[in-house]
């Protein structure tokens, strides 16, 4: 890979070119590289929970099978669960975060790119991490929400769990890592002129997002250090026989669980917020108000998590309170949807993979939007409460929004990345199997669960009369594979030999799309100063802009020096972590003294060339 | 990058070379501090005041917290952007903090228990 | 959008297929009170969501048809928005959320509210991973087959002594978890879950723990057999009737005593059982022999009348009675029990009750099934079934 | 630490550096995580089953006293900066060692009642008062302690002539994280040791 993008990037041969080779980018520092990285780590991963996934449906296919344990079925769903949300929806929103905030707001590279490599190497090494329990035949065991007392060590004596709350804490790091440089980067890295209420749509989800990784990770990191001495010390934190409360683990996990949400589906928002005006030649309807419902969503994202918790019996006072909050939610977002729509009525749609995919996103999102709406009311919650309509409705929120998004995100930016189209008919083809196999999956599954089938179960009796919808689902199931196949196939044919893009091969109006495809490592040879919401749609600030952009640098740019103290660190903290799970004192405290030297070999070592 | 970007500095050069204020500001916030931290044990240990005694620590300890974040870590002379960066966590745990409590100690578990 | 329509009306055709279809667990088919508050509260919002639904597809496939770009086509005019338009598509909404909301609520305080004063309690314990009920103004306990009177109203407080279990049946109503009950200071009521509720009509209704309890958690069914009041206190005498208690030959005490109480079992010296042997089938009587004399099953199992007392597991009392066995997994007959009997974790892996081949940690010492001969097992299976 | 002399040669929109910025969102941040332990030592507050009870074991005259010294470091961090701001190096070391003496005071009058509340029986799993109340309150020493570490190395480059004026700004964040860990002990001193 490494060698097509600086073969791409010598035609335009400017100060200093990047270095290539595997050192470059185990030391690399640049935004755009370590977007690449996460990417990829990204679809693997997305595969690893595809697998996990297809091995389910398949021994859910038929009542009363047995084609693996229940045991391993358990593990499949518990890391099925976690991989998807914090190995493949999150890392895959923060890679497009990487690649296009700081080439939108015209910034050279995020706030601290040295951080920025960090997060990286940590989430790689926490998935790799948790992964490795597959090879102790130990994978979590106990659903992607471990609720309490299952998680005790009296319940979950093997090493399955630990597995689980170690490798969640290291991805906590990475996230607030994230979450910490993007804000900054969008405080304080905007271009001239490019005042908060210009910013496009992408980069201000991208800040609320970054808002909620900063606020919502920490209580999920305490509630897994509680967790951890309950398993390893033998607090009583979860522990009903010493007065310990399992409900407040519920509260602390979904005081971080809901936010998590908005933390996935809010970067899909901001792509189909540049994708739709772009393909409709048509400036975002609305632009505040779409702004200020994805910042009301994010905020009152916080006062609602109790709505996982309906069954839990927290009284009527509370569940109504959660209820009206819930509810509340759904008048921003259908506010957006409008606002996306009236976007594109009187435009001029051109329907591009990119484009289908959003128009794809409105349709799909909104069944889940209302299937949401529907377990919000409290009382109708205790019937679809962990049955399989809760899975179709998760399903069709976080696939059908936040992933459609993202894919839809993949079309547009890919040819900034690679210099290259992604191949549209391989694009058509993976929009509509994935469409077919998406729905054919997950909307059977409103019916299964409404007909009393719960979630999380491994096998089905089969007088429940709901194999049909199981069928249905796995036959979707394998449609769906088969896109996610199409889609690689495309990323690695097109990649190599796909179409040559221009800098700016969809006639978009933001910055990202100004400089060359792919762009210099430095991006801009020189900051350009912006007028508008959209300065590459207004001819003479498009001039003006593009004189300064598709330059060379004239000096050698101010970049950021190339540094392995990241993968050290992230390794260090990672093998810190990994001893904790021995549960000896001073073995862990051996453990912090690595970590803590990397930290002090990165706070001596100069981050710019000329800093000596 | 330095000379292109200084043109959209957005008025407050808050970053002053002389500090952020007067040695004797410190040393009288400090005293205010230490002085409301009796307070606030004299009004623990005073019988009298048990009654109104939370919502007078709480606003003791408010203040002192106000007169740490303001003046020690000097958020009153700076950009407020900060202010809202930080004071957004600050909201945050507090709307936390407050619902949980209420969720545990003020509304019964199951309201309508026979 | 074709193949979504195309999927659609499929789907409706399965929908429509469905309708005649017998779905025990349909959480559709309301035959409570509270079943029913909770039914006509979906449909009015189902409805609701449909006509937003319906909103946002028209105008999508209508956007997406007419607005598509054309050869020739100018630039569209550069619309950057309408407060007119905003203002409708918020308050819209914000209407509709108010007519959800407010049924919701009402139905909130409605569904948590006991539905009478004089309403039987049953305490309901969920266990990994079977349930237990306890009736306690009738001092009777049964397992995994709660049966109810038609018309009277019934309060079910929910409790766990291990992890999270979610009570959910759902023609009675919605779920209501049964959390671990948390320890409290002398002096102090334990906080329990309540789930109020009147059946409405006899029959016999599926179940099913609805929250993920460990290793055999799909194996966590139960039943419920709504009854006339005349039959449920038939069934209430009969249970206390005490059935299994006819010994075949006088009192007869575990040989070994010590054993039994290393391993914390209660040893019942002085209750001897005084009823006389009937005309049996000796199949039953050596069942019972064995199940009461031989084997440990006495250690967690009680039947009531007989010296087995256990709570660690099912009450058996009555156990003949029973349709299910294994908490709702297996009809209950001769073979299936004798397999069960044989090999519990065939059927429910990481099951509480040992079987023939793997030992459970802290009950170690209790081996029924592998020193049992087969024909051991068909007697105890015999016996049990004996019970109604 | 490096990082924020480079900044400063980089103008931001705000006129912030982004290493000071950053700092600050990750305080917003650790304000949710000391958030998240405050709850539920107060959720858990009558909850313990068995004693000793947090009436009977707090010693308020003894934890004063440590509030105060912590206080005072924070009064002590504050003129370290200004003295670096004013290239008084001198007294900068001299009150930078005077915050890590006052933190080594704290942490050991702290532990010293540690020490105490375990022979009174209270211990980290002795109940749900001892978990939360062991948990939160270390987790504040870890963070101390932390902090300790860190003025200990900005004194060496203070010493070492690497910090002068123009590099003021890595004692100021470190100042600002010092402050935040003593707001976080200002409010547990109230919640936990005065409310009743």
């Amino acid at each position: 890979m490494s060698s097509v993008a600086t073969q791409q990037a010598d035609t335009h041969s400017g100060a200093h070119e990047e270095e290539t080779g595997l050192w470059s980018w185990i030391t690399t520092v640049d935004h755009k590289r370590i977007a690449i990285m996460y990417f990829v780590t990204a679809t693997i991963f997305f595969f690893v929970g595809g697998v996990e996934a297809m091995i389910m449906r398949f021994q859910l296919m038929n009542p009363e099978q047995s084609l693996i344990s229940a045991e391993l079925y358990n593990q499949l769903f518990t890391m099925h669960g976690t991989t998807m949300i914090f190995l493949v929806a999150m890392p895959m929103a923060v890679a497009f975060f990487n690649y296009v905030v700081p080439l939108q707001i015209g910034a050279r590279d995020v706030a601290f790119p040295r951080l920025n490599a960090l997060s990286y190497w940590i989430f790689l090494f926490g998935g790799l991490y948790l992964n490795a329990s597959w090879l102790f035949a130990a994978a979590p065991n106990a659903s992607w929400v471990g609720y309490a007392t299952l998680t005790s060590s009296q319940f979950s004596p093997g090493v399955n769990v630990d597995f689980w709350f170690i490798s969640l804490s290291i991805l906590g790091i990475a996230s607030i890592a994230g979450g910490v440089n993007f804000i900054t980067t969008i405080v304080n890295m905007r271009a001239p002129g490019m005042k908060l209420m210009r910013m496009p749509l992408f980069t201000w989800m991208t800040f609320v997002t970054s808002f909620l990784l900063i606020t919502a990770i920490p209580v999920i990191a305490v509630a897994l250090i509680f967790l951890g001495f309950d398993r390893l010390f033998g607090t009583v934190f979860f522990d009903p026989g010493m007065g310990g409360d399992p409900v407040l683990w519920q509260h602390l996990f979904w005081i971080f669980g809901h936010p998590e949400v908005y933390i996935l589906i809010l970067p899909a928002f901001g792509v189909i917020s540049d994708v739709i005006p772009t393909f409709s030649k048509k400036p975002l309807f609305g632009y505040p108000i779409v702004v200020y419902a994805g910042i009301l969503i994010g905020f009152i994202g916080w006062g609602v998590w109790s709505h996982h918790m309906f069954t839990v019996g927290l009284g009527p006072i509370a569940d109504s309170f959660f209820v009206a909050a819930t509810m509340i939610i759904a008048i921003p977002t259908g506010v957006k949807i409008f606002n996306w729509i009236a976007t594109m009525w009187g435009g001029s749609i051109r329907f591009t993979t990119a484009m289908l995919f959003s128009i794809g996103l409105l349709a799909v999102f909104t069944v889940g939007g209302l299937s949401g709406i529907m377990h919000a009311s409290a009382p109708v919650n205790l019937q679809q409460h962990d049955t399989y309509f809760v899975v179709a409705h998760f399903h069709y929120v976080i696939v059908g929004g936040a992933m459609m998004g993202l894919w839809a995100g993949l079309y547009y930016w890919f040819p900034k990345a690679s210099g290259r189209f992604l191949n549209e008919t391989l694009g058509k083809w993976h929009f509509w199997t994935t469409m077919i196999g998406f729905n054919l999956t997950f909307f059977p599954m409103h019916f299964s669960g409404m007909f009393g089938m719960p979630r999380r179960i491994y096998t089905y009796s089969a007088d429940l009369n709901v194999a049909i919808y199981n069928q249905l689902a796995t036959i979707g199931a394998v449609i769906f594979a088969i896109s996610a196949v199409i889609m690689v196939w495309n990323l690695v044919q097109s990649w190599r030999k796909g179409e040559k893009a221009p800098a700016d091969p969809w006639g978009a109006p933001h910055l990202e799309w100004s400089i060359p495809s792919p762009p210099h490592h430095y991006n801009f040879p020189e900051l350009p100063t912006v007028r508008s919401r959209e300065p590459l749609w207004n001819d003479g600030e498009r001039e003006e802009i593009l004189a300064v952009t598709m330059g060379e640098a004239t000096e050698e740019p101010h970049m950021p020096n190339p540094s392995y103290w990241p993968i050290l660190l992230a390794a260090s903290i990672t093998l810190a972590w990994a001893l904790v799970m021995t549960g000896v004192w001073w073995v862990i405290a051996l453990g912090i003294i690595p970590v803590f030297f990397c930290t002090l070999m990165w706070g001596l070592e100069p981050a710019f060339p000329e800093d000596h | 990058m330095s000379t292109e970007l200084q043109a959209t500095q957005s008025g407050e050069h808050s970053h002053d070379e002389e500090g952020h204020g007067s040695v004797a500001m410190y040393i009288w916030i400090g005293v205010i501090l230490a002085v409301l931290t009796f307070v606030e044990v004299a009004v623990f240990y005073i019988e009298a005041f048990e009654a109104v005694e939370v919502p007078i620590l709480v606003v003791l300890s408010t203040a002192k917290v106000i007169l740490v974040v303001m003046y020690f870590m000097h958020l009153k002379m700076e950009h407020r952007a900060l202010t809202g960066l930080f004071m957004s966590g600050v909201v945050l745990t507090v709307f936390m903090v407050c619902a949980l409590i209420i969720l545990y100690h003020f509304l019964p578990r199951f309201a309508f228990a026979p | 959008m074709f193949a979504l329509a195309r999927g659609g009306a499929v789907l409706l055709l399965l929908l429509l297929a469905a309708c005649g279809t017998e779905y025990p667990q349909n959480s559709l088919s309301p035959h409570s009170d509270f079943a029913e508050t909770i039914h006509q509260l979906y449909v009015s919002i189902f409805w609701w969501t449909m006509f937003i639904l319906a909103v946002v597809w028209v105008l999508l496939a209508w956007v997406v048809v007419k607005f598509r770009a054309r050869e020739g086509d100018e630039k569209p005019r550069q619309i950057r928005g309408h407060l007119g338009l905003e203002i409708g598509w918020t308050v819209g909404p914000a209407l509709i959320v108010i007519a959800i909301a407010i049924p919701t609520i009402q139905a909130v305080f409605a569904t948590q509210r006991p539905v009478s004063e004089d309403a039987m309690t049953v305490e309901v314990t969920g266990h990994r991973f079977w349930w237990e009920f306890h009736y306690p103004e009738q001092g009777i306990t049964t397992a995994n087959e709660l049966v109810l009177p038609v018309d009277r109203p019934v309060n079910l407080r929910l409790g766990s002594p291990d992890v999270i279990h979610s009570f959910w049946v759902p023609k009675l109503g919605g779920k209501r978890d049964a959390n671990p009950t948390v320890a409290v200071r002398d002096g102090e009521e334990p906080k329990y879950n309540w789930l109020f509720f009147t059946p409405q009509e006899t029959g016999y209704f599926y179940g099913q723990c609805a929250e993920f309890c460990g290793e055999s958690h799909a194996f966590m069914a139960m039943r419920v057999l709504v009854e006339t009041e005349e039959d449920f206190e038939a069934w209430a005498d009969r249970w206390r009737e005490s059935p299994g208690a006819l010994p075949p030959s006088g009192p007869e005490q575990p040989e070994d005593e010590t054993e039994l109480e290393m391993a914390g079992m209660p040893v019942q010296a002085d209750e001897p059982d005084e009823l006389e042997v009937g005309d049996e089938d000796p199949l039953v009587a050596m069942g019972r022999d064995v199940f009461l004399n031989q084997a440990t099953c006495l250690a967690c199992h009680a039947i009531e009348g007989t010296s087995a007392q256990g709570d660690r597991g099912p009450n058996l009392t009555l156990f003949g009675e029973r349709t299910t066995l294994a908490s709702g997994i297996l009809e209950n007959n001769p073979e299936n029990l004798a397999a069960w009997i044989k090999d519990p974790w065939a059927f429910k892996p990481a099951a509480a009750m040992p079987g023939v081949d793997y030992d459970m940690q802290g009950t170690a010492g209790f081996w029924p099934a592998t020193e049992l001969s087969d024909e051991q097992v068909r007697a105890v299976s015999a016996y049990l079934l004996s019970l109604k | 630490m490096a990082q924020a002399a480079a900044a400063d040669h980089h103008a931001t929109n705000t006129g912030i550096s982004n290493f000071k910025l950053g700092f600050w969102t990750f305080l917003a941040s650790e304000c949710l995580f000391f958030g998240t332990l405050i709850s539920t030592y107060m959720v858990y507050k009558g909850t313990a089953l068995v004693g000793p009870y947090p009436a009977e074991i707090f010693s308020v005259i003894t934890t004063t006293v440590s509030t105060t010294v912590l206080l005072f470091s924070s009064l002590a961090m504050v003129l370290a900066l200004d003295a670096v701001q004013k290239a008084n190096k001198k007294a900068a070391l001299w009150w930078l060692f005077a915050v890590i003496a006052m933190g080594g005071i704290f942490l050991g009058m702290e532990f010293q009642s540690y020490l105490k509340y375990i022979d009174y029986g209270l211990t980290l799993t002795s109940s749900t008062f001892g978990s939360s109340y062991y948990v939160l309150t270390g987790t504040h020493k870890v963070h101390v302690l932390f902090g300790m570490i860190w003025m200990g190395i900005l004194g060496w480059r203070i010493y070492t002539n690497r910090i002068g004026p123009p590099q003021a700004e890595q004692v100021e964040v470190a100042g600002l994280y010092w402050h935040f860990v003593d707001i976080i002990w200002i409010v547990i001193f109230t919640l936990v040791y005065l409310i009743p």
